[in-house]
């Protein structure tokens, strides 16, 4: 919790330091990321459907502290905290966002598909559920090849309505694949409460299928990574768990909307349980200067700004080079094209 | 004339409709409280209910399966799925299940449903959020398949979807919820399975559907400068589609251009041009031109998508090869 | 149970009369279309795929005696048992089996499809699960247009595993639709045994999302009887309810399958558990004569026989009418096609 | 030449595959223990390991979805779906996800995994059990249709297809798993995306794929007798489809006929009639016929199923519809 801070550090992650601060860093960088976005996205330069994680940034950073580089998550809409805590390119990710060919998917995907696999990102994903069959065929590839990796699905309580994350539910177990399942529950699908769309709680589901399960709270980064510390390595030796972390939704479920169906007390209480917040508390309360604190945020700005200033002067992508990519070239002497 | 938006023009159907026929409802992600995730059901729960105006789970399987057990016990639901990538979801109920009832059970039964969804491009919404995959319904026996282009022929075209006895596919190009047109003060209901002539030719058929009938009419105004004269039809329906139309316009100027958003493989132009090298092989003095979307996914960037979309550019020098 | 036999008698189901006997009756009505059918299949007279519920009887006439014929029902592959007890022709029945024009569909649909809109049968099915989402819309519109009707899903334990049937469970639950769900476990998913393929108990489930779930004895029709009597008013009262029937598979996934995967002992077994023995057992100590118990079957015998004949008898169904069928006539005014 | 069964290629293809490369797993409903539902994976359990031939529940979506992830993670997983008609519900695994990994991720990534899928009447199986839905997925950019005819083939494309580094649907017609043939005693690897040429012939081209190849041979012979000679032309591959070979057959023959199973409106045919009728326009001198099943579900009656099923009649008279 009193290492001192190295500005060179990856962000919290493979082999990073776990300490408080480092997750901390992490944090930041998220949601300076996400909040350099937001303007960019009300500037008109950022284009197409942005989801925000201002607000669970705290459930990515805090699972990721438990992954190798050799792990492998599947995403969703939401996803740049996914993506960053598991520590995709900056450049890559602003470059992407920006729509530009050095982007991580040469600006063919945007927001809802970013990925990196040489982290092991499979991906964010614009269809509701469909990362969870993904994780759970990489969760079958680690076991067949006896790799010892996890693999991790992401997804909001909203898609706990769709059959297929049932179907990998009861997968997962029959066969306890090394699968992690971790709900951010915040209780929002779009526009309607999920109360009004789920009749079950996942804990009950969890029984059924006989998945341990914890719920955490997912605004508190260390209680994030405190839990998957214990359970991640409970996956590797032994089959599935689910993590269901609490935790809330603040900018609306994308950019642009203006949650006028929410009670704004309830929206204003959410700064109370603002992961950030927390954290910092925490990190002062245990003896680290709020200095230090603001100190990291600048430096986070600054990379940050050295990823946008990168990515407005990077070239777009060429409309040939993306036909090229629909398929990839034909093996030596197979000419399948 | 009085001027409504192609998206109102949707909402207005469906509100006509249900007050038409206590037996419509409307079911889908978000369409209630909400009025749907673009905005067409707004306002129809205060109206008519939350009884018939139904919040769904994110289940689209169950929900397009659900809408075909209620259409064979006496209601007319309209399902609502928010992007048409997203009837990969519903596959099953439509073609399995609504698709095949009527025949597969010695036509004890219709199936009045309807499945409303937007398609295409031009948002940025990238390679999930943009597809046009009416094709594939198009080539399901027991399903029709409707795509309007302007707020008039939405509005009539959904009405009768909605008094159809048969599953309908209701196509909406989402690009065209903005647009704005004059519209008679009666907005008559049109009949499945007619074109119309947008404007008359002699030297070239443009046949088109959905947002691309404006492609072609772009390109008819620039090809006019030159001195071509083309003549555009809007399909409006795609299964049944108006085969007669098409042929009376080819008997006409001999030449053939076939116009959609969707990726020009596979897609529905290939069977009207398929049809008219048959039966109007007769007629032709040049070579079909398709004019659709390259093969490859609908991509985020502005630049990209700019590129793959159809234009009236790439119309027009279609036009020019067939009169080559 | 001491009613005297009406051989006019409607098989069990509207209105019926709900003692032992006339369920018995409608059980060896099943057995013996199904024998018949089985014969005919041996001698390459019914075409296509079937699947028997020989063993599984008790399940279709205990459920369907607790129904009226508003109530609407939605099927299986396994589906004969179902539509005879739901009280569909019988003549369009064999007539539907061995492809005639005058089959239910009209020679167009099969085994797998048998349908009679006019008993609320809405359909076998030849997609697992599918029946389900049919059941639950049915029940939507029951409610819709308050007619106290509920509507019934049956299914198999190896559907468990397909997401829609989660789907269903859930919107069921949210809405408490009056819709039963009815799942017969027989133990198999084709060739392999569903413990190989479900992580979880249905009873389990059933917790998770509320709903109320009965396990009965599949092969005891009384056993069923009774509990759907009980189980169906709560339904059209409350909302959904599972009752789950412990069941035989008796034949094998469908017709020509010798069952070299299972155990000889274990099927040998299954005779001990055959529902028509266990109920004429209980009629027998119930003071019922042997005699009357074979003379219903004779008579249903001799109804089949008859049914077989009118169907052997009856045309081929007509290409064009079954072309003209794709789509129903356009309404007045509208030429659609 | 040792004689082969069209199911037993497919076995061989797999087993040889899988002794190739160790990525291969093999994954569906009851493929390990029962050895699949047609016996296409016997014996594959006792070689490879139930590690490497995987029973799944029911559960479609799941098993293709878990396909994609495996592929991104270093496996080549050959999927199995019992009938075509149940791709209904892994459509959003194939098309938002496997079609589009690739070109989505910036090139990141391949997706080498293979569907593969019985379609096709003939059984008596009825609407749900009996259709042709490769148009559908030939409509998709990032994937890849096969749609072998005869043994040797089979065997060929599935090697090439497991080896592809794409991913691949993989069609096999059921009628035809018990069609036995002599092979070659080293059979090849067949190359994606070539025609074969199987008869020639100086009248009419007449292109097919799968067991409509031998509906066309068929025809082909019944012509001769009548002094007409027909090119047949395998197409084999659907997506990519052999364009340069279908040109060059119809520069020789000027006429042009196209024969599938499948449903003719909006099939694969379609697309075939639609490119000709554009690059291959100046070769043409009859009307383009397509022969495919009518507008409707398949049919359950063994009587109404062969009038449905396209006929070497009807190829017979639409060649002589096109040279007329
Ligand atoms: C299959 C599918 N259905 C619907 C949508 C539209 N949609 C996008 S996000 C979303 C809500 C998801 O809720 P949840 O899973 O709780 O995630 P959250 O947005 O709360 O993070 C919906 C309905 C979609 N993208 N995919
Ligand atoms: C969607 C789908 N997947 C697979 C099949 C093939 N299939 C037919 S019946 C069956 C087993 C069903 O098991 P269960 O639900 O327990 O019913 P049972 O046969 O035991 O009555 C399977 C896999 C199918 N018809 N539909
Ligand atoms: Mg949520
Ligand atoms: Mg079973």
């Amino acid at each position: 919790m009193t290492e001192p801070l190295d500005p060179s550090a990856a962000p919290a992650g493979h082999n990073a330091d776990h300490g408080l601060l480092a997750l901390y860093r992490s944090l930041v960088l998220i949601r300076c990321s996400e909040e350099r976005l937001s303007a960019m996205f009300a500037d008109g330069e950022v284009p197409g459907f942005i989801h925000l994680s201002i607000g669970q940034e705290a459930v990515s950073v805090g699972v990721m502290a438990a992954l190798t580089a050799q792990d492998t998550i599947a995403s969703t809409h939401r996803g740049h905290g996914h993506a960053i805590a598991k520590g995709l390119s900056l450049d890559g990710f602003f470059a992407e966002l920006l729509a530009r060919d050095t982007g991580l998917c040469r600006g063919r995907g945007g927001s809802m598909h970013v990925a990196d696999m040489s982290v092991g990102m499979l991906g964010a994903n614009g269809i509701v559920g469909a990362g969870l069959s993904i994780a759970l065929g990489s969760a079958l590839a680690h076991r067949t090849q006896k790799s010892g990796a996890v693999a991790v699905a992401f997804f909001g309580d909203g898609a706990l309505a769709e059959g297929l994350v049932h179907e990998c539910l009861n997968m997962a177990a029959l066969w306890r694949l090394p699968m992690l399942f971790v709900c951010e529950n915040n209780g929002w699908g779009e526009f309607l409460p999920t109360s009004k769309q789920l009749s079950f709680a996942l804990k009950d589901l969890a029984a059924a299928y006989r998945i341990p399960h914890v719920l955490v709270d997912g605004n508190d980064v260390a209680a994030v990574a405190e839990a998957a510390a214990r359970i991640v390595p409970e996956v590797r030796a032994d089959g599935p768990r689910i993590i269901e972390c609490m935790t809330t939704r603040v900018r609306g479920h994308f950019e642009g909307d203006a949650q006028k169906y929410r009670d704004a007390d309830d929206l204003a209480a959410l700064s109370e349980r603002d992961p950030l917040r927390i954290t910092a508390t925490q990190l002062v309360r245990a003896g680290i200067a709020e200095d230090a604190l603001a100190s990291i945020t600048e430096e986070v700005k600054a990379r940050i700004h050295a990823a946008v200033e990168a990515a407005r002067a990077a070239p777009g992508p060429g409309f040939e080079a993306a036909l090229a990519d629909v398929y990839t070239a034909a093996p030596a002497g197979m000419e399948a094209r | 004339m009085p001027e409504l938006r192609y998206l109102k023009a949707i909402n207005l159907a469906l509100a006509d409709a249900m007050a038409a026929d206590p037996s419509v409802i409307l079911i889908g992600e978000d369409v209630s409280e909400a009025g749907g995730a673009f905005g067409a059901s707004r306002g129809l729960r205060e109206r008519f209910g939350a009884e018939r105006i139904v919040d769904t789970p994110i289940s689209e399987a169950a929900i397009a399966g659900a809408a075909v057990g209620a259409a064979l016990s006496g209601l007319r639901p309209v399902v609502e799925i928010m992007f048409m990538d997203f009837t990969t979801l519903v596959m099953d109920a439509m073609v399995n299940q609504a698709a095949k009832a009527r025949f597969m059970f010695g036509g004890q039964s219709s199936v009045p449903m309807v499945l409303r969804t937007p398609h295409g491009g031009g948002l940025g919404a990238g390679p999930q959020h943009s597809q046009c995959l009416e094709a594939w319904f198009a080539h399901v026996p027991g399903l029709k398949v409707v795509c309007p282009s302007d707020p008039a022929s939405a509005y009539g075209l959904l009405r009768a979807a909605i008094a159809d006895p048969d599953p309908v596919v209701f196509v909406e190009n989402k690009a065209l919820y903005a647009m704005k047109a004059e519209v008679p003060a009666e907005l008559p209901i049109i009949p499945l399975g007619q074109a119309a002539t947008l404007r008359e030719g002699r030297d070239v058929s443009i046949i088109a559907y959905g947002a691309a009938v404006h492609t072609a009419l772009a390109a008819a105004s620039q090809l006019a400068g030159e001195g071509v004269e083309a003549e555009i039809l809007d399909l409006r329906s795609i299964q049944p589609w108006d085969e007669q139309a098409v042929l009376r316009s080819l008997a006409k100027t001999h030449r053939l251009v076939v116009v959609h958003e969707a990726v020009e493989a596979f897609g529905v132009g290939a069977e009207i041009v398929a049809r008219m090298a048959d039966i109007g092989f007769d007629e032709l003095d040049g070579p079909i031109v398709r004019v659709g979307a390259p093969f490859m996914p609908v991509p985020f960037s502005k630049g990209l998508e700019t590129a793959y979309l159809p234009s009236a550019e790439r119309v027009v020098q279609a036009v020019r090869r067939t009169l080559a």
